[in-house]
Parts: C-alpha cells; sequence; structure tokens
C-alpha cells in the first residue's frame, strides 16, 4: 500500500497536505472567531436601523456572505473535481468531496435568511424570484451531487462520476439562472422587485464585507478539516498515518 | 493475421483497498495463447478488463505494437475482440440478428452464409433464427463466440469461454481456437477446467 | 437591552436568522469533530491489533 | 461511418417494437397524470386553460424521466453496452444515437399525443400547435440532459429516484421556456424568443451532452 505515495508529487501528498492542514486550521479558525464576532457586533449593535426596512434588514449581513459562499463554492468543489478527473489527482478529488457539504449548508442558509428576510418585507415568506428560485435548484444540485457520492460503493468511481454531474452542473447554473431571470421578468404581475438595501451607508457596506470574510474563514477550515478526516480515511493503512499515531502527532 | 506484439508493462490493478497485482509484464507474439489461471477474485476479470482497454489500469501500460492500446485508432475494439462474462446477447432478437447487428455496429458485417456456417459449426445448425431467450445458457454462450470469432480480430480476450459449455462442444471450441492460432492469430483467456491446446501456449499465474 | 432583542419588532426573524445559522454551523463542526474521533478510534485499535499479531 | 450508427438505430428501434408496452406504458403515465390534474384542482376550464401548458410540461417531463432508467440498464446488465465500449467508433456518437432512439420511442409519443390532453384541458388551436411545437424542440433536450443521470446510475441500487434528484433540477430551462411559450401565445404575445432559445438549447444539448454521457458510462464500466 505504501508504495502508493510515490506516484504522488510533492504538493498533493497526503501527508504533507495532512500536517499543512493541520497546522492552517487554528489560524482560520481564530479568524472565523474573531471576524464573526467583530461583525455581529458592528451589524447587530453598532449599524443604525434600516430606514425603509427598520431592523429587519439586519437578516442580509448573513443572507449575502452565504449566498455569495454557496455559489462560489460550488463552482469551486466542480473545478477540484474536473481537476482530479482529468489528472487523476486524489487530493482534489477530496476537497471536492469535502466541499459539498458545507456549500450546501450555505446555500441553505441563503434560502433560510431569504425566507425569514422576505415575510417582513414583502410579507411572505417565500416569493419565486429569481434569485431564491436559482438558489434553490443550487441547492438540489448539491444533494445531487452527495447523493450520487454517497450511492456508488467503489470510491475512484464515485469520485469520478460525481466529479461529472459537478461539471454538468456548473454548465447548467448560469443557463438555469438567466433562464428563471427571464421566466421571472416575463411573470411580472404582482410586481415584487428585489434590491438589497437601495443606499447603503458606509458602516453597512463595512460590516458585509466583514461577514463576507468571516464566511470564508469558516469555509475553509471547516473544509480543511473534513478533508483531512477523508485523508486518513483513505489512507488509514499508510506508514505515515501510523509513524504519526506513535508520535502522538495527530 | 497479427503482425505486431501484444505487450504489457508493470501493469497494477486494484479494487477499492487492495492491490490485486502489480509489476505484471508479458509480451504475447502472434501464433502464442496465454492462460491466465488463478483462484477467484485474485483479478483475473481485472487483468481482462484492463487488456482490452474496458478499464483503466492503476499503473503502467498495455501496447499494441508501439502503440499504447488508448491511443489507437478506432479505439481498442478495432485489434481485439472480448468477451466477458455477460454474453452481451439480446434476447429478444435471434441469434443471427444479434450476430448480424454486432457485426453491423463493429463495421464488418458478415454474410448470411458466413453465419449460417459459424453456428452450424459450433452446434447450432437450426437455431439461427429462434430469439435467444429460446437458448441454453451453454447454446447462448456458444452464440455468444460465433459473434466474436466472426469480427475475425487478430486478438481474441475470452474470460471463461467454456462456461456452461458441454463436452463435445469443448472441443469444437479448442479447435476454433486452434485454427485461430496457426492464422497468427493471439488469445489471452482464463478458464477453471484445464483444456490443453496445441499450439505456443503460455500460464500466468496471478495471486 | 430588551430593546436589542426585540430588533426594532423583527426579533423572530433576525434571530430566527442568526440562531438557526448558529446552530447548523455547530451541528457542522460537531459532525467533523465526531466523524475523526471515531475513525482515529478505529485506526489505533486496528494498529494494536496488528502489533499484537506481529508479536505472535 | 454512419452505417454502425445505423446498425445501432435499428437495432434500438426493432427491439422496442418487439416490447411495445415499455414505450405504452410511458404515454399512459403521460396522461394518467394529465387527468388526475382536474380532479385536484377542481374543473373550471378557464382556470384549468390557465395552468394548462404547466401541467402537460411537467407531466412529459416526468415521464421522460421514468423512461431514462431503461436507456441504458438493459444493454448494461445483458453486457452490450461493454461491446459498444470497443466498438470503432466515438462512444459520443453511439450515446447520441441510442438517445435519438429513446427519443423516438417515448418523446414522440408524447408529442404526438399531447394535443388529445390539451384539449381536455380547455387549450385553443393555436395555443395546441405551440405545445407541439414546443415539446417537439424540448422533448429531445429532456432526453439528452436525462442521459447523462441515466449513465451515471447505472448499476446502482435505487438508481430510479437518484435520477430524479440528478436530473430534474437540470430540467429547469427547458420547462421555463416550453411552457412559456404556450403561455405566451395564450396572452396573445409573440413566442418567438422562447422557441428561438428552446432550439438554441437543443443545439447545445445535442453537441455538449453525448460527450458528458459518453464518460460518465465509461466511468461506470470501469
Amino acid at each position: 500500500m505504501s508504495e502508493r505515495g510515490i506516484q504522488w508529487f510533492r504538493f498533493t501528498a497526503p501527508a504533507n497536505f495532512y500536517d499543512l492542514a493541520g497546522r492552517l486550521i487554528p489560524w482560520f479558525a481564530a479568524l472565523t472567531i474573531a471576524l464573526f464576532a467583530a461583525g455581529l457586533y458592528l451589524g447587530l449593535v453598532v449599524a443604525p436601523p434600516d430606514y425603509q426596512q427598520g431592523d429587519s434588514y439586519r437578516i442580509i449581513y448573513i443572507h449575502v456572505p452565504t449566498a455569495w459562499m454557496g455559489m462560489f463554492l460550488y463552482v469551486l468543489m466542480a473545478v477540484y473535481a474536473a481537476i482530479g478527473l482529468i489528472w487523476r489527482i486524489k487530493m482534489a478529488e477530496i476537497m471536492a468531496k469535502a466541499i459539498a457539504p458545507t456549500g450546501a449548508l450555505m446555500t441553505f442558509f441563503a434560502l433560510w435568511t431569504g425566507a425569514l428576510w422576505g415575510r417582513p418585507t414583502w410579507g411572505v415568506y417565500w416569493v419565486w424570484d429569481a434569485r431564491l428560485t436559482s438558489m434553490l435548484i443550487l441547492l438540489f444540485l448539491y444533494l445531487g451531487y452527495m447523493a450520487l457520492h454517497a450511492a456508488i460503493d467503489d470510491r475512484q468511481r464515485a469520485s469520478n462520476a460525481s466529479a461529472v454531474l459537478a461539471m454538468v452542473g456548473v454548465v447548467n447554473v448560469p443557463i438555469i439562472y438567466f433562464s428563471v431571470q427571464w421566466w421571472n421578468t416575463l411573470h411580472q404581475g404582482a410586481s415584487i422587485t428585489v434590491t438589497d438595501a437601495p443606499t447603503m451607508a458606509t458602516i453597512m457596506f463595512v460590516t458585509l464585507m466583514i461577514m463576507v470574510l468571516a464566511a470564508w474563514m469558516y469555509s475553509i477550515a471547516v473544509v480543511l478539516a473534513r478533508a483531512r478526516v477523508e485523508v486518513l480515511e483513505r489512507e488509514r493503512n499508510a506508514r505515515w498515518v501510523q509513524e504519526r499515531l506513535e508520535d502522538g502527532r495527530t | 493475421m497479427a503482425d505486431r506484439e501484444f505487450r504489457a508493462v508493470d501493469l497494477a490493478a486494484e479494487r477499492g483497498d487492495r492491490r490485486l497485482f502489480e509489476h505484471l509484464d508479458f509480451t504475447l507474439s502472434p501464433g502464442q495463447l496465454l492462460q491466465v489461471s488463478g483462484r477467484n477474485g485474485c483479478g483475473k476479470t481485472s487483468l481482462l478488463r484492463i487488456l482490452s482497454g474496458l478499464s483503466r489500469p492503476a499503473a503502467g501500460q498495455v501496447y499494441w505494437g508501439d502503440e499504447p492500446v488508448q491511443s489507437i485508432d478506432g479505439g481498442t475494439g478495432s485489434c481485439l475482440g472480448y468477451l466477458g462474462h455477460p454474453n452481451a446477447l439480446k434476447e429478444d432478437l435471434t441469434a443471427e440478428e444479434n450476430i448480424l447487428i454486432a457485426g453491423g455496429l463493429a463495421g464488418g458485417r458478415p454474410s448470411h452464409e458466413a453465419v449460417l456456417s459459424m453456428l452450424a459449426s459450433l452446434g447450432l445448425a437450426g437455431y439461427e433464427d429462434l430469439p435467444v431467450r429460446f437458448l441454453s445458457q451453454g447454446q447462448k454462450r456458444r452464440v455468444a463466440l460465433a459473434r466474436l470469432l466472426l469480427q475475425a480480430k487478430p486478438l481474441l480476450i475470452l474470460d471463461e469461454p467454456y462456461a456452461a459449455l458441454d463436452v463435445q462442444v469443448i472441443d469444437v471450441l479448442r479447435s476454433a481456437i486452434e485454427a485461430h492460432l496457426s492464422r497468427k492469430g493471439m488469445i489471452v483467456i482464463t478458464t477453471h477446467q484445464v483444456v490443453d491446446i496445441d499450439g505456443d501456449c503460455h500460464n500466468l499465474r496471478l495471486g | 437591552m430588551m430593546e436589542f432583542l426585540a430588533m426594532g419588532g423583527y426579533w423572530p426573524y433576525v434571530w430566527g436568522s442568526y440562531l438557526v445559522m448558529a446552530g447548523l454551523i455547530a451541528v457542522e463542526m460537531v459532525q467533523v469533530r465526531y466523524r475523526r474521533r471515531s475513525l482515529m478510534g478505529w485506526i489505533r485499535r486496528m494498529a494494536r491489533i496488528r502489533a499484537q499479531e506481529e508479536k505472535q | 461511418m454512419f452505417r454502425p450508427l445505423f446498425a445501432l438505430l435499428r437495432r434500438d428501434l426493432v427491439l422496442a417494437l418487439r416490447r411495445p408496452q415499455d414505450a405504452l406504458t410511458v404515454v399512459g403515465f403521460f396522461v394518467v397524470v394529465v387527468a388526475l390534474f382536474p380532479l385536484g384542482i377542481g374543473p373550471d376550464p378557464e382556470f384549468l386553460r390557465r395552468l394548462a401548458p404547466g401541467v402537460l410540461w411537467v407531466a412529459a417531463l416526468l415521464a421522460v424521466m421514468l423512461s431514462l432508467e431503461r436507456l441504458f440498464s438493459d444493454d448494461y446488465r445483458d453486457g452490450t453496452l461493454e461491446q459498444m465500449l470497443l466498438v470503432p467508433q466515438p462512444l459520443g456518437l453511439l450515446v447520441l444515437t441510442k438517445v435519438f432512439a429513446h427519443w423516438l420511442i417515448t418523446g414522440l409519443p408524447l408529442v404526438l399525443i399531447s394535443p388529445l390532453l390539451a384539449v381536455q384541458l380547455n387549450l385553443q388551436a393555436d395555443e395546441i400547435v405551440m405545445l407541439m411545437l414546443a415539446l417537439l424542440l424540448g422533448t429531445p433536450i429532456l432526453s439528452l440532459i436525462g442521459a447523462i443521470g441515466a449513465a451515471l446510475t447505472l448499476g446502482l441500487r435505487g438508481g430510479g429516484v437518484l435520477i430524479a434528484l440528478l436530473i430534474l433540477p437540470l430540467y429547469a430551462p427547458p420547462l421555463i421556456l416550453g411552457a412559456g411559450a404556450v403561455d405566451a401565445v395564450m396572452h396573445g404575445a409573440s413566442a418567438q424568443a422562447h422557441l428561438s432559445l428552446l432550439g438554441a438549447m437543443m443545439v447545445f444539448a445535442l453537441f455538449a451532452t453525448p460527450w458528458a454521457t459518453a464518460a460518465a458510462v465509461r466511468i461506470m464500466l470501469d
């Protein structure tokens, strides 16, 4: 089993990744906590209420970052999946698999907060607005990816097959988004236009950016942690795992 | 028939976490037969699928002459015929239809007479226009073999071709194999039974 | 304080968003940690069994 | 070059003709689903007419999706799919041929039976023509995209349900455009834009999806 290590590049070698990620995760975790603390304080306490929406607008501080994260992570997942499929780099496969649950969670947050923001703003929890609808479909794409990965027993085949699905999905996301948007403008009967916040004060903008960074840091930390577990599971019989167990360097 | 060697260099295969075999090398020249043996689950079928280009090896390379098999013009199917565990027959079509369609797909449709005489030589005279679902397991296997032999590929890769065949038919198949070898064809075969074949035979033991 | 919690009357929506997010993030972290812990446990056990077999 | 493809097309059509119940089941499903809708939402003709484009499209989409499981699974089980990988032709073209055969067997009958159901739902003549046109352009897209899902779920337990989860989200654009085309005619607008976009989407799917499907087939047979 241990000969397998020879095929890997230095950079992608699982042992190196395992150690490096182990060192990086605490830093990202610390940054996450610091940024979330700052963002929440600014967003919930310091920033003034919106003159139209009152305090309900404070939801956008998590709605917008998680929505961006959900979309971006899908693209990132597809890129890693493609790298893993084409160049057969196992670390890329692991990263793609590790990203999916966090991406799905972020997309779910975007939908949940969107619904809770919609109620006071438009009077209904759910509107079939272009953005919410595409986010919903994005969530389904994430769920399909994870379900396919889980349904195939052979690990290599699971990675390859779900990589094809991720790539098909990433080509489709813009098509879906534009067709949903087009559909939405056609059915503008009971007119609802969605805009984040018409004019954004500086403090609001700064807070939003801090929260976006916080979402980034959190995603990186948790994806690395999950990838680390995945590496450990795949390499459980390799010598480097045993060595680290004996040294207590886990 | 064949003018090139068929080579495997440093092949390895794995299933899940398990290495089935590694560092496997062999060269097969025209007119030679390679019999792969080993207990169940040692990777015989995996090896044959890798050789025929259906699976990718975990390491190593298979060559047809000097060309890696995956870069052969028209795919591996243009130089080799493969018979796996399933017979690849459509139950609703007759034996002849099955053979003709497979030939048409492969680009060389055999004539009606050629099909009849091939089926007859495998002891299936008169069965050609029955839907395959009426045939017994052994008869289906023979139809599959007839299809393969009619495509006249230089290299034949046979996974348990004797499965479900009776003793008399084994003799018929053996002479077909010997004829293929004498025409400078090549064969890779796995079997449970030992069948002695006249010709340049080699053995490969896995596991 | 009460005023802060009331969020101008929008408390169900604002806190509903923030608390659900906090809760699910906690679930995600616990889940990753749990998977790691159980995996470690049985890699250790495998190593112990193997060491014993080698001794014999 | 096209001989082998023609042989494959003929084989699939002959097989379908020898077992016509498979294709008829799909049409039957379509008819029954559409017939159940009025029972759920009431018999008001005007209301039914307004819902008709969406109902017919969703029902057609579900019918195509149900039929997809069979697209490769029979060939997978009896080993002919494996042999197809060895055919000296690009696998993408073989896949495209199989999808075309599948569309002739399941998609086309849906298009042909749709006017009957449209009349039941009180659509007018020009709307029915548009419905058929949109289905004619749209059902191939459904088959082409669905083939990817069918290939990715080859040999998996519960493959049928998984196909639905993988493929239905990708069906959103053709659904929007197809139902939208009929809607536009209903409101006296031009459906030109819908049809052009649907056509563009079909051309794109025609060129792009067979390769993804071929890659998926190779992976699942590896």
